[in-house]
């Protein structure tokens, strides 16, 4: 499997550690609701198809990628750094224009 | 100061190993360079980065993921978004790029004992080191001037191409002396030169 | 003997003779020979034993598809066992002997499993030895003695328990197209894919390239197909942007377009150069792939059908015209397509007569006539071969009218005599890898085979491996799937349809005859098929998985789609419908050394700090710590280990001792937001600290366990540097920057690993200030200069050091830091300033009985499973804000009154107390009701006994108590007091002295 | 159906094999069942087993996607231990031990299963105190171990480098007698064959396609071949379960599908009698009756359904096997296939009713899944049959990890590609 580090070029999965489903957003520090603590800490939405995933590009630059890739075939859809992903404002699903 | 000592040792054999005929494939050397140096932006910094290097250390880097420099004596290239790996023969480098770098714009970490500087050049460069790298070594995918951070197995290295057969590793110091007999155990097949 | 060598012809070179050794007997063959074409020319016959019935086997194929001739090659005492003959080209010297008899290849007491015949059917070992339920075979002790009669009867070759001394070797490549086949459609696509510009790599498993081209007899642009072989080879040599692979196996075909090879670099040669490979194991990124990899001829299925001299008869054709060695004098050709007339033909042409030709079919199209004219012999249509008579080899075919519509047999029978039958019973493309990269094969009606699927990755395919059969399709479709433009070459010879009749077997009414064979090499029959029907077990994978069809090491290459026809036949189904089994690498066998490459042997990596030659040279006993090496004990002649140690950590606590510290784990935390960001992942406060101090932290993971602790040093306002554990630098690093890229990406923080940057002495001890008093210039190190926890930056020996005051060992301790490069000198000049205060060096022995005695906890308590306030640091959890772990930290299950929780232990036998032994709380040795373990142990000098800290249910309510030890797998027992785990200067004052 | 023995074997052999017959019937779907268990591999049949021959329950369906067995059951380096260190797996594990070693003749279907042996070797002191702490462990809860020397170890396997320049210099290991292997999909289909004697249907290509609610209650299934009402709905179906748990509008579970590759070598004479795992690493390694080298390591490390894995984890593998046996690098690796493992955020499995009304949920086996059938059919046919685990899984729930009362063997958290 390559992957697409979008600093290095794409590169064997050999230099990638996978760090994990990327369906979940680290609570606010300051939270205590245990219920979103112990979803973000131990459930998993363990997609059958594409899934957003973390990679850590441990053996090159060592970023941290957000990636898509179909768990039915391995086939990566996108990679991006993860924190791109993190900083950018969420984008609405919602074309321009469309109803609400 | 004294000279920093080898991390090689015993493993550091100079003269001509492995196949015997003909010319050597590869000649590997252990440049030592006095200063490296990793020169890191925040976000939004990068441009203020490459250009305290220039004015540190007389280097333009070009621009671009991985896009690099080399002189006789002098080396930069990146390794990371932001981070450049800077490289000088003299010393002293690590304080240059400090005065500057403003604090808010990035951060200049010293290496030059951390990490070892290993020369490979000669027409089976790329051979030798296809054996231990997973990276695409032809000039068409990693020019000349370009760095490349990569790793083989536990090995983490940069790697500089400094001229068409000629690239420049840097990699863990505590590593080096395994990674030296790696490489002249990759180099046997091709005959190789210690120097 | 049947098998000889014709008087001209073959691409072998009759000049150069070369002799090797089989089953301890000399013979000769000629350069370009393979094993199998000369033994067959030197006329052996029987080259292996099948694998159940021990039944004699000759060749059946001559590639890689070959069953039966499985053989092991010696070199000295290594063993490389089930290497086909097929593939094995011979040298001087060669030595290789036969498999899977005993006493030997002609003589095989094993055969008398063919008398069990019918007992020995499929699953015939699920229906019996369950054995009797009581008794002294109970339980499975039946099975197990049964077994062991069994295994020693299966397996094929003889594995070498001597080391093997060949290099591996892997190989990158990249390129924009990799072939993989150098048959006509290979060739031609690697000619196309270079003249577009872009870097090829063409790939062919056999010596030379050119596929069937190497036995062909057409012509192409006039020219004989060798000769254009020739001529296509030398420019795709001449060519920059190719690199041409042969003895080059494909073998998988993995994900983004990366397949893997094996290149045979010195399997061939007597002698390997210096520094060359055996074997190389080829990584190969391709932007895009064209399958070449042609098709494999399959026989036909009737009673007597594995006798050695039957054979395909494109294989028998190859042996001929490639080789110069001839199968058999009388040939008869039994088949079911227009190919094997080519394949008699060029049989006839090598100096063979051809007796008959056998065809199911009632009529053959007028090629097929025009070639069975040129062949000789009589041509039996509508008839099919029903046994072969005869002993050890084929000596003749009994043959009967067939219907192939019905498949059923009528008439009488006769007996035509030969020396070698050759069959084919049509094509398998070789679809392996397509199969691979995803996606289903589909049947093809025609042909009556599967054909590749759609592409799941970027390949396409070309030729044979399309079922297109014809060397001018091949061509033709080559240039397409190269992708360039190039002249098409005209094949001057009329090709024959190789879409054959639908007859995969011939079954005599009632089943008379002898068995058989589907699977060769597992010895799985038609029977065994039907049964697996009859007993429900009718999918293909419940069919391979009970009968072992197809999963030998040819991986049924020639009987996956004979043993689908025969079960579609029994349940009336068509062969698609049954299915047909997902390939898998590899494509064919690939040696675990290949594999392994570099990574076995003596090449290993070693971290070594900048002090190790002095260790070593120091005689210190070094001790694997992940990929570091550090001193143990540094040993005197006569010392114990525990002697040693006892005698370092005393002199530690009575002196000064001196320590490598270089190993632990160095981050550089740099930047203006570096405070915030350690406030957020240490559980105490860093912002707060000042310059020039350092401060103990812990860290827990996000589920609230305990991760790592370490010291973090303020060396600015914007700049830490912290330190983790040895063993667990890397994890923490990666923890660290997934905050940073993931949680936290506003923060304003350069990660950095600094580990190797420094080399780390600590100096411990009462008289440690003295040392540095005695070499440290350029900054004072006393209290006042340099409190506990305080930084200092100094220079010793003219070496730049800094210097941070802190204790592991609770004495007055300090480490020195300074550049990697220089370690050895400030080491020595640490040593020198040393030896008026007899400063000893110490290892992990000592220090580790030093730490034990402070009650300080390692990687052995903080084990993952602990809890902050298990090991009594629930001190260090901060109120005051949040940090990685506070939320999840005060779960019911990590404060549970029954956690286990540190204690210090006190043996009081006076015996040594070791890591592992469990603990129970009552003295008889009934193995229950254990209470924890021990996880750390030493003789302590400072208290006079043995100790140990040790993790106890509900710890610390039963400090004072006694509790026993219970180690039953090093019979250890006896009684223990438990107490606190401070078991030395427990308020701290001698490291604040 | 008739009996399985070495008699009926020669009177079948004397008349031509003819009247042997299915070893399991292929029925059609009936509308009701008492219990449905979804999954036809070695848990989902093994479960049907003992509920209907331990609790009587026997109007059961067994619904399986594709072919039976088809999953895990047929695709593991076929390993029976029961060498874990924490109590609550310990004896577990021990009591699957215990059935195995009766199952053969119980099931009146030679499993297989050899009572090998399996060895741990270690290769440094610090990691041999572990094993002993696992050895005294296992020993405290009923289990079998013993420590063997180096040189004993040399005895007992030859072929394996035991000197001290080894590359992974080996300084003891612990060693399960009672361990061994047994034959992968002799299991299904003895299960498969002792549940269908008992009266259960068992339904193959009858993949699940959602569940029957009323209210939150799971009432059944619906599925290709028709919907099938129920009392109780059981899920055993390991790799899948996070796609079988989403039809019934369960998203998120504490469980990441990864997978895991194996090998086998080309067949041999005997080389290794007994299981050898690697402690350096991570290699298991054991010789079939066919003569196969039986081998696997680390899963690939990210979520799959595929299967099949990559590589990196293949050349790993091999690298620990030359290492361990030199003479074994001319070995050739006959072929590789991948599974799909329900890896739990804790390494240990999920025995539990719910989550939902109704329904049973047996899944997280990671890789340790095969050894465990007997004893996962034995509890879960218990629990469903109860409506409450047994002691014997009585920590197995799902909301373990909510608790903290977390069961982690390795000490890695919730990072499955770590356990």
């Amino acid at each position: 499997m390559l992957i697409p580090c979008p600093y290095c070029g794409p590169r064997d999965v050999s230099e990638f550690t996978y760090q994990g489903d990327a369906n979940r957003t680290r609570p606010d520090p300051l939270s205590t609701d245990r219920e979103v603590w112990d979803g973000y800490v131990y459930d998993r939405l363990n997609t059958a198809g594409d899934h957003r995933e973390y990679w850590q590009h441990s053996g090159g630059c060592r970023s941290h990628l957000l990636v898509v890739r179909s768990t039915l075939t391995h086939a990566i859809v996108s990679a991006g750094f993860a924190r791109d992903a993190a900083t950018k404002p969420k984008k609405t699903r919602r074309k321009a224009g469309a109803r609400p | 100061m004294a000279e920093q000592v080898s991390p090689l040792g015993p493993a550091w054999m100079p003269g001509r190993h492995g196949r015997a005929d003909g010319e050597a494939g590869v000649v590997l050397t252990e440049t030592r360079p006095g200063s490296i140096v990793q020169a890191a932006a925040f976000p939004g910094s990068e441009k203020a980065i490459i250009a305290a290097i220039k004015k540190a250390a007389g280097l333009s880097l070009p621009d671009g993921a991985g896009g690099g420099i080399a002189t006789d004596t002098k080396a930069a290239f990146g390794i990371a978004p932001g981070r450049f790996l800077v490289v000088d023969q003299s010393e002293g480098l690590a304080d240059r790029l400090r005065a500057a770098i403003k604090p808010a714009e990035g951060a200049v970490t010293d290496l030059s004992h951390g990490r070892t500087a290993i020369r490979v050049s000669g027409p089976h460069a790329e051979w030798v080191l296809a054996k231990l790298f997973a990276i695409d070594l032809d000039p068409t995918a990693f020019p000349l001037g370009a760095g490349r951070a990569t790793q083989h197995h536990d090995i983490q290295a940069h790697l500089h191409r400094t001229a068409p057969a000629c690239f420049d590793l840097y990699v863990f110091r505590s590593l080096a002396r395994s990674f030296w007999t790696m490489l002249c155990h990759a180099a046997e097949e091709v005959g190789y030169d210690v120097r | 003997m049947s098998g000889s060598r014709a008087a001209t012809g073959g691409r072998i070179d009759r000049t150069s003779s070369i002799a090797f050794s089989f089953d301890g007997k000399t013979f000769h063959g000629y350069a370009g020979d393979t094993l199998a074409s000369a033994l067959l020319a030197n006329g052996v016959s029987t080259l292996g034993r099948s694998f159940k019935y021990h039944r004699p086997r000759g060749l059946l194929a001559a590639g890689i598809d070959e069953p039966n001739a499985l053989v092991t090659v010696l070199r000295g005492d290594v063993r490389e066992p089930n290497v086909p003959a097929t593939q094995i080209e011979i040298f001087d010297g060669l030595t290789v002997e036969s498999q899977n008899r005993f006493p030997s290849l002609d003589l095989d007491v094993g055969a008398m499993n063919q008398i069990a015949g019918k007992l020995l059917s499929a699953g015939f070992y699920y229906k019996t030895f369950m054995g009797p339920v009581a008794g002294p075979l109970k339980g499975t002790r039946f099975w197990m003695f049964c077994e062991r009669f069994i295994r020693r009867a299966a397996g094929l070759g003889r594995a070498g328990k001597t080391a093997d001394t060949a290099r591996y070797e892997k190989m990158n490549a990249f390129c924009d197209v990799l072939v993989v086949g150098g048959g006509p459609a290979g060739l031609m696509a690697a000619k196309a894919a270079a003249a577009g510009g872009g870097r090829v790599i063409l790939a062919d498993l056999d010596p030379e390239f050119g596929g069937a081209l190497k036995w062909s007899s057409e012509t192409i642009d006039g020219e004989p197909s060798r000769t254009f072989v020739d001529h296509t080879v030398s420019a795709l040599e001449d060519a920059a942007n190719v690199r041409l692979l042969p003895r080059t196996t494909v073998w998988g075909y993995y994900d983004g377009n990366t397949l893997a090879a094996l290149e045979r670099v010195g399997d061939h040669k007597r002698d390997a150069p210096k520094g060359e490979p055996r074997h190389r194991h080829w990584v190969i990124r391709a932007g895009r792939v064209v399958l070449a990899t042609g098709a494999f001829e399959r026989p036909i299925v009737f009673p007597g059908n594995d006798r050695p001299g039957i054979m395909l008869a494109d294989a028998a054709a190859r042996y001929a015209v490639e080789y110069g060695a001839l199968p058999g004098r009388k040939i008869v050709v039994f088949a079911n397509n227009d190919g094997a007339y080519v394949s008699a033909v060029a049989l006839r042409q090598a100096g063979a007569d051809i007796v008959a030709i056998i065809d199911v079919r009632r009529s053959v199209s007028d090629h097929a006539r025009k070639l069975a004219t040129r062949a000789g012999g009589e041509l039996l249509l509508g008839h099919a071969v029903v046994d072969t008579p005869g002993g050890s080899r084929f000596a003749g075919a009994k043959v009967q009218p067939f219907d192939a519509a019905a498949g059923t047999l009528f008439g009488t029978a006769r007996t035509i005599p030969g020396d070698c039958l050759a069959v084919s019973g049509g094509w398998s493309p070789a679809i392996h890898l397509a199969s691979q990269a995803g996606a289903q094969a589909r049947w093809d009606d025609r042909l009556q085979t599967f054909l590749p699927p759609d592409p799941g990755q970027s390949w396409s395919g070309a030729g044979a491996f399309l079922g297109r059969f014809s060397t001018a399709e091949a061509i033709a479709d080559g240039i397409e799937a190269g992708g360039g433009s190039s002249d098409l070459p005209a094949v001057d010879d009329e090709a024959p349809d190789l879409a054959p009749a639908p007859v995969f077997e011939i079954r005599p009414a009632g089943g008379k005859g002898s068995k058989a064979f589907v699977d060769f090499q597992h010895d799985v029959t038609a029977e065994d098929v039907r049964l697996a029907h009859r007993e429900g077990f009718v999918s293909v994978e419940h069919l391979k998985r009970y009968t072992t069809l197809g999963m030998a090491t040819d991986q049924g290459r020639t009987s996956n789609v004979p043993g689908l026809a025969i079960m579609a036949g029994a349940r009336g189904m068509a062969i698609p419908d049954v299915g047909t089994t997902r390939f898998r690498p590899p494509f064919s066998p690939v040696s675990i050394g290949a594999l392994a490459a570099e990574r076995f042997g003596d090449l290993k990596p070693h971290r070594l700090t900048p002090m190790h030659d002095w260790h070593v040279e120091e005689g210190a006993t070094m001790v694997a710590a992940g990929l570091w090496h550090r001193p143990m004990i540094y040993g005197h002649p006569g010392e114990t280990i525990e002697q040693a140690y006892v005698r370092e950590a005393e002199a530690v606590r009575g002196s000064v001792g001196i320590v490598d510290v270089s190993t632990l784990g160095k981050i550089m935390v740099q930047g203006p937001d570096a405070a915030a960001f350690l406030d957020r992942v240490y559980t105490g406060m860093f912002s707060t600290l000042p310059v020039g101090k350092a401060r103990y932290g812990l860290m827990l993971r996000e589920d609230g366990f305990a991760f790592d602790d370490g010291t973090t040093w303020r060396l600015s306002e914007t700049d830490f540097l912290m330190t983790t554990t040895t063993a667990n630098a890397g994890k923490v690093m990666q923890h660290l920057e997934y905050l940073l890229d993931i949680a936290w990406p506003d923060l304003k923080v350069v990660l950095t690993s600094v580990t190797d940057q420094w080399a780390g002495a600590a100096i411990a001890g009462p008289d440690a200030r003295k040392v540095l008093e005695a070499c440290v210039t350029g900054t004072g190190v006393d209290d006042a200069a340099l409190p506990f926890m305080g930084i200092v930056h100094g220079e010793i020996d003219g070496v730049p050091v800094m210097i941070c005051r802190l204790s592991f060992s609770g004495e007055l301790a300090y480490e020195v830091y300074c550049g990697a490069g220089h370690g050895q000198q400030v080491w020595d000049a640490l040593l020198e300033a040393g030896k008026p205060f007899a400063m000893v060096p110490y290892g992990l022995e000592a220090l580790g009985t030093l730490r034990i005695e402070k009650g300080h906890v390692t990687g052995s308590e903080i084990d993952g499973r602990t809890t902050a306030r298990d090991l009594h640091l629930g001190w260090m959890l901060s109120r005051k804000k949040p940090f990685v772990g506070s939320a999840m930290m005060d779960r019911e299950g990590l404060v549970a009154d029954d956690r286990l929780q540190l204690v210090g232990l006190v043996a009081l036998d006076n015996r040594p107390l070791k890591g592992g032994a469990h603990l129970v709380d009552h003295a008889d040795r009934a193995l229950r009701d254990s209470i924890g373990h021990v996880t750390s142990v030493c003789f302590s000098p400072a208290v006079g006994k043995y100790i140990a800290l040790a993790l106890v249910k509900g710890g610390k309510a039963r400090h004072g108590t006694r509790a026993f030890i219970s180690d039953p797998i090093r019979r250890r027992y006896g009684a223990v007091e438990i107490v606190s785990h401070h078991f030395f200067d427990p308020d701290g004052s001698r490291m604040h002295g | 159906m008739a009996e399985y023995s070495a008699l009926a074997l020669l009177k079948n052999a004397l008349t031509g094999n003819r009247d042997w017959k299915p070893a399991w019937c292929k029925p059609e779907p009936k509308p009701e069942y008492d219990v449905v268990v979804v999954g036809g591999g070695g848990h989902g049949l093994a479960t049907a087993y003992y509920l209907a021959r331990e609790h009587g329950i026997t109007n059961i369906a067994v619904v399986e996607k594709g072919w039976l067995g088809s999953g895990n059951v047929g695709r593991n380096t076929t390993i029976v231990r029961s060498n874990y260190m924490l109590p609550a797996n310990v004896r577990f594990y021990e009591h699957s031990m215990k059935l195995w070693e009766n199952l053969s003749h119980e099931l009146n279907y030679n499993v297989m299963f050899s009572q090998r042996g399996i060895l741990n070797l270690a290769h440094t002191p610090s990691q041999a105190d572990d094993f002993i702490r696992r050895g005294n462990a296992m020993l405290h809860d009923g289990a079998d171990a013993v420590w063997l020397t180096p040189a004993e170890i040399a005895k007992k396997v030859r072929g394996l480098d035991v000197s001290a320049k080894a590359r992974f210099p080996i300084v003891g290991g612990l060693f399960q007698p009672r361990a061994g292997t047994a034959r992968h999909d002799a299991v299904a289909w003895g299960y498969a064959r002792g549940a269908d004697r008992l009266g259960v249907d068992i339904l193959e290509n009858c993949e699940v396609t959602g569940f029957l609610r009323d209210g939150d209650r799971v009432t059944g299934v619906a599925t290709v071949r028709g919907e099938i009402r129920a009392k109780k709905v059981a899920i055993a179906v390991a790799g899948s379960t996070g796609r079988v748990m989403r039809l019934a509008g369960i998203d998120r579970l504490p469980i990441e599908s990864h997978v895991l590759q194996a090998f086998v070598s080309e067949s041999l004479k005997p080389f290794i009698d007994t299981v050898v795992t690697f402690g350096a690493g991570h290699l298991y390694v054991s010789q079939s009756d066919k003569g196969g080298l039986v081998f696997g390591g680390d899963i690939d490390g990210y979520n799959s359904y595929a299967q099949r894995g990559n590589l990196p984890v293949v050349e790993e593998v091999m690298s620990e096997m030359a290492s361990l046996f030199p003479g074994l690098a001319p070995v050739r690796l006959l072929r590789s296939w991948g599974g799909i493992m329900d890896m739990s955020m804790d390494g240990s499995p999920i025995i539990t009713t719910g989550p939902l009304p109704g329904m049973f949920l047996n899944s997280g086996w990671c890789y340790g899944g095969f050894k465990a059938t007997p004893a996962s059919g034995w509890c879960f046919a218990w629990t469903i049959a109860k409506d409450a685990p047994h002691p014997l899984n009585a920590a197995f729930t799902l909301d373990r990890f909510h608790r903290g009362a977390v069961i982690d063997e390795k000490g890695q958290g919730a990072t499955p590609r770590l356990h």
